[in-house]
């Protein structure tokens, strides 16, 4: 490939220092756990450095997402725009939420050592991998990085079957959809020549490739193994029994981390390599994005394990960011990121809830389990209240959920070709997901407490704790007053190749302003 | 592109598809797992077939010779018998499954054939096949390169946590 | 030659899935989807003799993908031998609902 | 007495004396609950209390309208005061507006007058009563809401007192609300009158929308510019709300059962004051009913029906309380007769007389009841005080009430020269005047003539007029004559009342007897004749002409009709002297069922039944079976709104029995899907 | 900031803040409020409460009489990015409507015993607080979003009163209030994202500019229209979207039937939709629809409340009648009829309340209140008596209080509009007295039953609360008036605002409306 592209002029140390960091760190983490005691507070202390770690990458990131781009950056296989950044924010917090979560919650289910923090610590290097590249075979790399890690961590309970159960259904399936994501890559690559997206994207514009058979089977491909990553229906099923088996802290990673960083790959895969495709695949988005709202919320209906059903509730909200995709505009990129955050700061608030409430013991995470939470743990239960309103996109109460919503929905009518249907039927979906999340808030409001089903032991949340007081007022003030966050998301802008629209192009520019495209700094 | 070259080209993809379908039929994960490294071998020669020498021995080595000892490995360390699983045996399952996957083939193919390809100009083959690899492995996808070891890492990471015994595991279940 | 190295490709990779639907045995349906990684292999390899060499680097990188996850699949498998002693997935089926 | 414009609020008082004795009653009558007390009669110092309160507003009140009286008297225009605006809103405005003329200072009069009379007459007769207090706040709040009725200067304004009267009769009908019979009687007069209030209501939209004003004074100014049929169709729809509220066919239901008042309550509101108010409404309106012929027709027709079918079903009446009351409703028929032929000052005429004679029967009557309720409950029996089956030769226990009753009797009966006679003579001889050559005559109703119609009318009146005759001499023959049908020991207790009951009589009395002289015919020498056509002339007197006749009646037609109506009353007394046989009689509990015409006229041609039966059974259950269960809980709450929760819970619940666990089944899900996605891709752009 | 060009309006602005101020930190307040734990009942939580909701009743009080003819505005930047401002204004048509809810709220904390409130006291008065500011900035908002944001707000503390405080079914009948409103709001909200994406903001002002200048496609109007009305139509109950209402309100508590009483989503229906769609509001279909459900909802309100079997359920059902004459009014369309229905939703919050708080009284003292467990109260309850039979006839229409006035300008007003659904609706008015009159007779006239336990009259400080709404029944009845002058100016530019829009951009076939 000679597309002028200069190695020298490529400082990655730069491009890719919040990675390398975490990477690093992740050694340091392992190394730690080789050399100190087998024991809680060498836990403890992997745990908090890998925090440690967490924190500098993302000071990294921050301070990257601040500078304008090197040179090189506009065409090389990492990309250095808004959305990058935004998405590793995003992943950040949601990994800083899983290590203090796991600390204590390792602690309780004795998965003491130094391997589960660093392992999520190079799940995190994928998942930021993920998110920066604009190489096919980058991303492949960032995907697989990413689900090793999170395949371990699902197994990493040795005293439970389910946990090993879970580790394998996720490893077999996930494995199988992997087959078709690289097969897909096969084709995108045999139809347009290039695994590097913006070059895919003049190729397929260029030679009018949009209804090339080859790149619509990539694509299909494509999409089917995105869509297993994000748990989108039909290929949704392995997602509430993994979610049920893995430990929470690590369900809770899936839920916010995986899903998020596999979102912006594809995302920025489809607005930015495929995008002058867009009349191809948006079909098929459309079709995905309906079946998974419709899915996702029918079927958490009747679930009575709160895992269970947020994991339902995850593939409901793929199916939300979905629609945000298919309007393909620069609002619904901003949504996306938007969205992403309510979703990480209400999912990351709940599995925090949850792993406190179980006490240490998987199975107690049913509604049974969180009857009358209200008279024992007060706070706790508001808390979840909280969380559970913003999932259901509610004002106020709910916080930041009802903006994502209303940011979703927004993109979605405001688009250039609008998604009306899709967003009506994003609420009556969201109207069925009223019910079973008012159903936690009734159980543990309005139920007395099941004195059958108290916990072995009362776990008190120190530092998990704060993980929920930070994301409740993160969500009750960004959801009063959602301005700063808004515009945050809408500085993370992804380059989307321009090509052949549904509807009048020149909308479609009022819409992506042109000074937030990355090629001129 | 002589007769020669077409007949073999065919053999081995004859063999491959053969072992392959031999493959997903054995009862016993060692046969399965023999005639997957058959497959493989015969995929090493198309992939020498179509000028990538290098890849071609690389998968007879790393895929066939380490990936797939290892399979076998785990089978003999398990001491799984042919009767450890009860295969679903059913006809209409069977057809069922042929079928899906008959239709993906079908689809598959129908991408595939559309795709004006055999009419492109192919590229020359170049001799030295590990240099321009090479070249690419090392500047262009650098980065990619690098990942790789992480991956390897974990991989490392990921299969001691979850081979080793762990004494408070053994302690939660005692 | 490319098209019908495609052709072999896709018929492989059929084959791949086939075997992930019909199988029961963990083991085998893991096998399963080597073979269809392997068949990806091979449509990369043709199409790079089309496009260049990054479709063999690619394939150079699937590799490595298949032996990292070979190991760590192979672990998972033994963990679940631990708890369930058997490999057949219809029997490990905790998960449910 | 000229009053000036400043003095002219002072007419606020009229109403808001009773209002303000109301007020006081009320607080004093929730007094003992409030201790915490329920008392079983109220201490004498309270009653004292209550009934100076009571009584006083209600004199204070009638001085001023006597004032007032004298102030109007001079002159023919009103005298109205504002209070301000009421409510307004678009176009439209209402002011709180009151309006002394001489139509409604005549019915002020009668409410006052007979009102205090009646009120007097309950100190006595509600003594014994724990609910005294709140007896009197009802009845004061009657009477303000009376006055409101007929002083009101646009329709709103009236239309508050129209309710408010309904809410009074509501609240006194179920005064004694321990029985539930008493409660659901006051109920059904409410819920009747809302039926005639909806006519009401809809006139009043209907001139809004046509005339963009409620005032009576607008409205008689600026009637011309309505149409015929849209004028008939607001008198209709205005004389529903009047046989509402005045007892016609069909909605006179409510009346016989608002017996269960308290007999002074009946008197007042039942036969004197309310009831009339549809004929004041006609009256009022007057202006607008002249221009709708075939609305005065239907009028006629209906008050005709009325008069004769309550009479018929008064024959056979035991309860001394319901021959009044259907009594009262066909003498109803009378005035509505007679404002329908366009004769409004006769209407007025019979309204006043009949104010008089039967508050003095209803008084009568309620002295007997008390007379022999005391006897009663002194042996300890607890058989009907009111069935006159249970009476007999009260004369000679009660001689003052008995003469009294009979003086109203013979006037009623229309004996001259009883103020009855010449009530009901001038409404005969205007019916068959108008029936003669009118333009009432001319005009037709759908395919009948008018002047079928009127004598048609014409004759049923005479022939009501004999059938009254024959009630009324029935029940004072047997209540007052013969001998005493439950027992000595019980004739002993009786006694003739008090006579803080027997003074209001007397007075009544009196006015019976010389009530004629308001208006007597010109051909009757006796005195200066037609007083109350002059008084009215202002109101009504040119809407009268409207449908009068050029020509008058010759005097000898006039006393031919004079001598029908003495023939038919003096047939119908001896008929009933001559045909009942008081001495036959059993008591109540003796008595044999009833058979035959006997026991329909008994029963109220069993309209009540029947009602019950086709239209509000139906109702009923039609919205307990249909439209709560079936539509509402079934259908929309049950099929609609739990069905689709339902639906979507058991569509969850089945699909998430497909997620079994087996790892094997979820690639099947994923391949299909595969296959199906790219079906999407390659054969979305196949097109 | 728009709104401090003089002291009056600059105090109004100050008031409109605190209005929502007040009891939203409030609520934050009682919640927070240490709690002994011999204060189970919550005493001092409920007299802060009280304290709070005094001073929001002052000031909305205050407000009234502050705020000139014309309306204050409170302006400042909220989401910039959305277009959308923190915009609250005091009109004629939302100051008697916030006058109202403050006064509510306040009687009915006044009015609830505090022995009723048996655990959670603190939450149960914060959630409170929360709720009267969620209704007040319903009424106050001038921008879209922010009444979306409050119109949701209201559901959430409602849903936990009628849940945690109410009977058993409590929690089911929250719950389906809460979902069921929720589908309504949420098409809502899709409407509300297509207009405000159309007009680029979401203030009143920018969307009714954009309403008048280029509106949507009648189309799109119609759509969002329904949308919209969905929303404000299941809200407020119209039937067929009304079988949530007789659950909520007899399941919860008091209080929450008192809230759900207070005719929110006509006013939006009213201020907020009609504005916005003229083309699709004055569409002759759409108003014959919408009058006819009106209609409807009179007569089948009217009968289904004559069959239930205890009196929560039976003003349930009334009010679900009232609300039919409201929705009539607002269709026809007319001054006149704009009055009245703006009137019958004051009579709503007040009668019907002052009624559900009278019944929570009774029902402190009967447990069993179905009308087969009742009868003859009056003997031992006269105020008790006579309030009910004074609130059943204000309800019922009687003139002289506040029902009959409202009642009467919505008939009068519609009828030259739609005379023959007026005269069915009328219908309704004879209907409204047999099953008011019904329940009442059943519950105070006739015997009393062995099974009714000695009960005492109401004591001095319910007395005091009712002896408010008797003062509220029959001044507004006598003197409506001020209230009525007050939203005239409102009521008038709003008519002209839509007819013009209306007119302006379909200039042949549409009616003119009428503001005779």
């Amino acid at each position: 490939m000679n597309a002028g592209f200069e190695f020298a002029a490529l400082d990655l140390g730069t491009l890719l220092l919040p990675e390398l960091l975490l990477s690093c760190g992740a050694m340091l983490v392992l190394l730690y756990g080789a050399f100190a005691p087998e024991g809680a507070a060498s836990t403890r202390r992997a745990h908090l450095l890998a925090i440690l770690v967490a924190l500098v990458s993302a000071a990294a990131a921050a301070m990257l997402a601040n500078q304008s781009p090197p040179l090189g950056a506009a065409t090389g296989p990492l990309a250095f725009d808004g959305f990058r950044w935004a998405s590793v924010a995003v992943i950040l917090l949601g990994v800083l939420g899983t290590l203090v979560m796991a600390m204590e919650y390792n602690e309780g289910a004795a998965l003491t050592a130094a391997e589960p923090p660093a392992l999520v610590l190079f799940a995190a290097t994928g998942m930021l991998l993920l998110v920066g590249s604009r190489d096919l075979m980058l991303i492949f790399l960032g995907i697989e990085l990413m689900s090793l890690s999170v395949y371990v961590l699902t197994g990493l309970d040795r005293s439970r079957p389910s946990s090993a159960e879970a580790a394998l259904k996720y490893f077999l399936l996930g494995s199988f959809s992997t087959g078709f994501l690289l097969y897909g890559m096969a084709l995108l690559y045999g139809s347009t020549g290039t695994t590097n997206l913006p070059e895919m994207a003049t190729v397929i514009s260029d030679g009018n490739l949009a209804d090339d058979p080859l790149l619509l089977g990539g694509m299909a491909l494509l999409f089917v193994g995105f869509a297993f990553k994000v748990a989108a229906a039909p290929f949704h099923m392995w997602t509430p029994d993994v979610y049920e088996g893995a430990p929470t802290p690590y369900t809770a990673f899936m839920a916010v981390g995986v899903k998020t960083a596999a979102f912006a790959a594809f995302a920025r895969i489809l607005l930015d390599g495929l995008g002058p495709a867009y009349a191809s695949w948006h079909y098929a988005a459309w079709l995905l994005a309906a079946a998974t709202m419709v899915v996702g919320n029918v079927l958490a209906l009747v679930q009575q394990n709160v895992k269970r059903m947020l994991a339902y509730s995850s593939i409901a909200h793929a199916g939300y960011l979905l629609v945000a995709i298919t309007t393909r505009s620069s609002e619904g990129v901003a949504a996306i990121v938007f969205y992403a955050l309510a979703y990480t700061l209400a999912t990351i608030g709940a599995f925090c809830v949850l792993s406190i409430v179980s006490g240490g013991i998987e199975k107690r995470t049913t509604l049974a389990d969180l009857a009358g939470l209200s008279r024992t743990r007060p706070a706790l239960a508001t808390a979840m209240a909280v969380f559970m309103l913003s999932l259901l996109g509610f004002p106020v109460a709910g916080g930041m959920g009802f903006f994502a919503k209303w940011y979703v929905l927004r993109a979605a009518i405001g688009a250039p070709a609008p998604q009306t249907k899709l967003a009506v039927i994003l609420v009556l979906a969201s109207v069925v997901s009223a019910v079973y999340y008012l159903g936690v808030i009734a159980a543990m409001f309005m139920k007395p407490v099941d004195e059958s089903r108290k916990p072995a032991r009362v776990v008190e949340p120190r530092l998990t704790g704060g993980v929920i007081a930070v994301a409740v007022l993160l969500l009750l003030v960004l959801g009063v007053y959602p301005s700063p966050a808004v515009r945050w998301a809408r500085a993370s802008t992804l380059p989307m190749s321009p090509g052949r629209a549904i509807s009048a192009p020149a909308s479609m520019q009022a819409v992506a302003p042109t000074e937030s495209l990355i090629r001129t700094p | 592109m002589g007769t020669f070259y077409t007949v073999h080209f065919w053999l081995f993809s004859a063999m491959a598809i053969i072992a392959a379908l031999a493959m997903v039929t054995r009862r016993n994960p060692v046969a399965a797992a023999l005639w997957l490294v058959n497959v493989m071998f015969a995929l090493a020669a198309l992939y020498v077939m179509l000028g990538a020498n290098f890849l071609g021995a690389v998968q007879v080595l790393v895929y066939a010779g380490a990936i797939m000892v290892v399979f076998v490995f785990v089978v003999m360390l398990l001491n799984l018998g042919e009767n450890d699983v009860k295969e679903r045996r059913s006809m209409g399952a069977a057809l069922a499954a042929s079928i899906i996957a008959g239709l993906l083939a079908a689809e598959l193919l129908y991408v595939i054939r559309s795709q004006p390809l055999s009419s492109a100009p192919l590229l020359p083959v170049d001799e030295d096949a590990l240099a321009p690899m090479a070249n690419s492995l090392f500047t262009e996808h650098l980065v990619a390169f690098e990942v790789t070891s992480v991956l390897l890492l974990v991989a490392v990471v990921g299969a001691v946590v979850l081979a080793k015994r762990s004494q408070f595991a053994n302690e939660a279940r005692s | 030659m490319i098209r019908e190295a495609l052709f072999v490709s896709a018929i492989l990779f059929s084959i791949g899935v086939l075997g992930v639907l019909t199988r029961r045995n963990a083991l085998i349906l893991f096998m399963c989807v080597e073979l269809m990684l392997n068949a990806v292999n091979l449509s990369f390899i043709a199409l790079s003799r089309l496009h260049g060499v990054s479709g063999q680097v690619f394939v150079l990188f699937v590799m490595t993908v298949a032996a990292a996850e070979a190991a760590v699949g192979l672990a998972i498998v033994l963990s679940v031998f631990r708890h369930y002693r058997t490999v057949d997935l219809g029997r490990i089926r905790l998960l449910r609902g | 007495m000229p009053i000036s414009n400043n003095d002219a609020s002072l007419i606020w008082l009229v109403p808001a004396l009773p209002f303000l004795g109301f007020m006081v009653n009320g607080l004093l009558s929730l007094l003992p609950a409030w201790r915490g007390v329920q008392d079983e009669r109220t201490p004498a110092g309270r009653r004292a209390l209550v009934s100076t309160v009571g009584v006083g507003v209600m004199l204070l009140s009638l001085t001023l309208s006597v004032w007032l009286f004298a102030a109007v008297s001079n002159q023919d225009s009103a005298i109205t005061s504002s209070l301000g605006q009421w409510m307004a809103a678009g176009a439209f405005t209402v002011d709180w507006a009151l309006s002394v003329d001489h139509l409604s200072i005549l019915m002020m009069l009668v409410i006052t007058g007979v009102g205090s009379l009646i009120h007097i007459y309950s100190i006595g007769y509600m003594a014994d009563d724990a609910g005294f207090a709140r007896y009197f706040a009802y009845l004061n709040l009657f009477v303000g809401f009376m006055l409101m009725l007929v002083m009101g200067a646009n329709l709103p304004v009236l239309f508050i007192g129209w309710e408010g009267v309904g809410l009074a009769s509501y609240l006194l009908i179920g005064f004694w609300f321990g029985d539930t019979a008493n409660a659901a009687a006051g109920k059904k007069a409410f819920v009747v009158n809302r039926i005639g209030d909806f006519g009401l209501l809809l006139a009043m939209f209907l001139l809004f929308a046509n005339l963009g004003t409620l005032d009576f004074a607008t409205i008689m100014r600026d009637h011309a510019a309505l149409s015929t049929p849209l004028v008939t169709t607001i008198c209709l729809f205005m004389f529903l709300g009047c046989a509402g509220k005045s007892a016609q066919l069909p909605l006179y239901v409510w009346l016989p059962d608002a017996m269960a008042g308290p007999t002074p309550v009946s008197a007042l509101i039942h036969a004197a004051t309310m009831v009339t108010a549809g004929v004041y409404l006609i009256v009022r309106n007057a202006a607008l009913f002249s221009a709708a012929p075939v609305a005065c027709l239907v009028i006629v027709l209906v008050g005709a029906l009325t008069a004769l079918w309550a009479a018929t079903v008064g024959l056979k009446q035991w309860d001394i309380k319901k021959v009044l009351a259907y009594s009262t409703i066909s003498q109803l028929g009378y005035m509505f007769v007679a404002v329908g032929a366009g004769a409004y000052t006769a209407g007025m005429f019979h309204l006043v007389t009949h104010a008089f004679f039967k508050a003095l029967l209803f008084l009568g009557a309620g002295a007997v009841i008390h007379g022999m309720h005391h006897a009663l409950h002194a042996t300890h029996r607890h058989d009907d005080a009111q069935d006159m089956r249970n009476m007999g030769g009260l004369m000679r226990r009660m001689p003052v009430t008995g003469a009294l009753m009979w003086i109203a009797t013979l006037a009623i009966a229309g004996i001259p020269p009883l103020a009855g006679f010449f009530s009901k003579d001038a409404i005969l001889t205007a019916v068959a005047e108008r029936a003669l050559e009118s333009p009432l005559a001319e005009a037709s109703l759908g395919p009948i003539p008018g002047r079928v119609v009127l004598w048609f009318a014409y004759g049923l009146a005479v022939l009501t007029a004999f059938l009254t005759a024959i009630y009324m001499t029935r029940l004072m023959r047997y209540s007052f004559h013969g001998t005493f049908r439950s027992g000595a020991d019980v004739e002993s207790h009786v006694h003739d009342s008090p006579w803080l009951l027997r003074g209001p009589l007397v007075v009544l009395g009196v006015l019976t007897a010389i009530g004629g002289w308001l208006q007597l015919p010109a051909v009757l020498p006796l005195g200066p004749t037609a007083v109350l056509d002059k008084w009215l002339a202002p109101v009504s007197g040119s809407a009268a002409t409207l449908l009068t006749g050029s020509g008058h009646l010759s005097h000898t037609a006039e006393y031919v009709l004079i001598g029908i109506a003495i023939a038919a009353a003096v047939a119908g007394i001896a008929v009933a002297f001559i045909t009942l046989k008081p001495a036959s009689l059993t008591t109540k509990a003796a008595a044999p069922a009833e058979t035959g015409i006997g026991l329909v006229l008994a029963n109220d041609y069993f309209v009540d039944a029947g009602i019950a039966r086709a239209i509000t059974g139906p109702i009923v259950a039609g919205s307990r079976k249909v439209l709560w269960r079936g539509l509402d809980l079934g259908v929309i709450n049950g099929v609609l709104v739990q069905g689709t929760a339902q639906t979507i819970r058991v569509v969850s619940s089945v699909a998430s029995r497909m997620q079994v666990g087996f790892a094997g089944s979820y690639v099947w899900a994923i391949a299909l899907g595969a296959i199906a996605v790219i079906a999407a891709f390659t054969f979305r752009t196949m097109r | 900031m728009n709104g401090a060009q003089a002291d009056g309006s600059g105090m109004a602005e100050l008031i409109m803040i605190a209005l929502l101020a007040v009891p939203l930190l409030g609520a934050m307040l009682v919640w927070l409020l240490p709690r002994p734990a011999s204060d189970v009942h919550g005493g001092s939580a409920r007299v802060v409460t009280i304290g709070l909701l005094g001073v929001t009743a002052i000031l909305a009080t205050t407000l009234w009489f502050v705020v000139p003819d014309g309306t204050a505005l409170v302006d400042y930047a909220w989401i910039d990015d959305f277009g959308s401002r923190f915009r609250l204004a005091a009109t004629g048509l939302s100051l008697p409507l916030v006058v109202m809810t403050a006064f509510l709220m306040l009687l009915s904390v006044i009015a609830t015993n505090v022995e009723s409130v048996t655990h959670r006291a603190a939450s149960y008065y914060a959630l409170i607080l929360l709720l009267t500011a969620g209704i007040l900035g319903i009424f106050l908002a001038a921008d879209l979003l922010l009444f979306y944001l409050c119109w949701e707000l209201m559901l959430v503390p409602l849903y936990f009163l009628i849940g945690v405080w109410g009977s058993g079914r409590g929690p089911a009948a929250g719950m389906t209030f809460f979902v069921y409103t929720m589908v309504g709001s949420l098409l809502m909200l899709v409407a509300i994202v297509t207009v405000s994406t159309a007009a680029g903001g979401t203030t009143y002002e920018v969307l009714r500019d954009a309403a008048g200048r280029s509106p949507l496609s009648l189309t799109s109007q119609l759509f969002c229209f329904a949308a919209f009305a969905s929303a404000f139509l299941v809200k407020s109950a119209l039937i067929p979207f009304h079988t949530w209402l007789p659950e909520a309100q007899s399941e919860g508590p008091p209080l929450a039937a008192v809230a759900l009483g207070i005719k929110v989503g006509t006013y939006g229906l009213l201020v907020i939709a009609y504005p916005l769609f003229p083309l699709a509001a004055l569409h002759p279909t759409v108003r014959i629809v919408l009058a006819t459900m009106g209609v409807i909802g009179v007569l089948y309100g009217s009968l289904v409340a004559l069959v239930q079997p205890d009196f929560r359920r039976v003003m349930s059902y009334a009010s679900i009648a009232h609300l039919g004459f409201v929705v009539l009014g607002i269709s026809a369309f007319t001054a006149e009829s704009l009055q009245g229905a703006m009137l019958v939703m004051l009579n709503a919050g007040i009668t019907t309340g002052g009624m559900f708080l009278l019944l929570g009284m009774l029902r402190q003292r009967i447990s069993d209140d179905r009308f087969e467990a009742m009868g003859g109260l009056a003997r031992q309850m006269p105020m008790f008596g006579a309030l009910m039979v004074l609130f059943a006839l204000a309800n019922a229409g009687l003139p002289g209080t506040n029902g009959f006035v409202g009642e009467f300008l919505v008939l009068l007003g519609s009828f030259y509009r739609f005379p023959v659904l007026v005269l069915l609706a009328t219908i309704g008015v004879i209907l409204a007295a047999a099953y008011l009159l019904w329940a009442v007779q059943r519950t105070l006239f006739g015997p009393q039953p062995e099974s009714m336990p000695a009960v005492r009259d109401l004591s001095l400080r319910e007395a005091g609360v009712m002896g408010v709404f008797v003062v509220a029944i029959i001044g507004l009845g006598l003197a409506p008036s001020p209230v009525l002058g007050r939203m005239d100016e409102s009521i008038t530019s709003l008519i002209n605002r839509v007819n013009v829009a209306a007119t302006s951009t379909t200039p042949v076939g549409m009616e003119q409306g009428s503001t005779r």
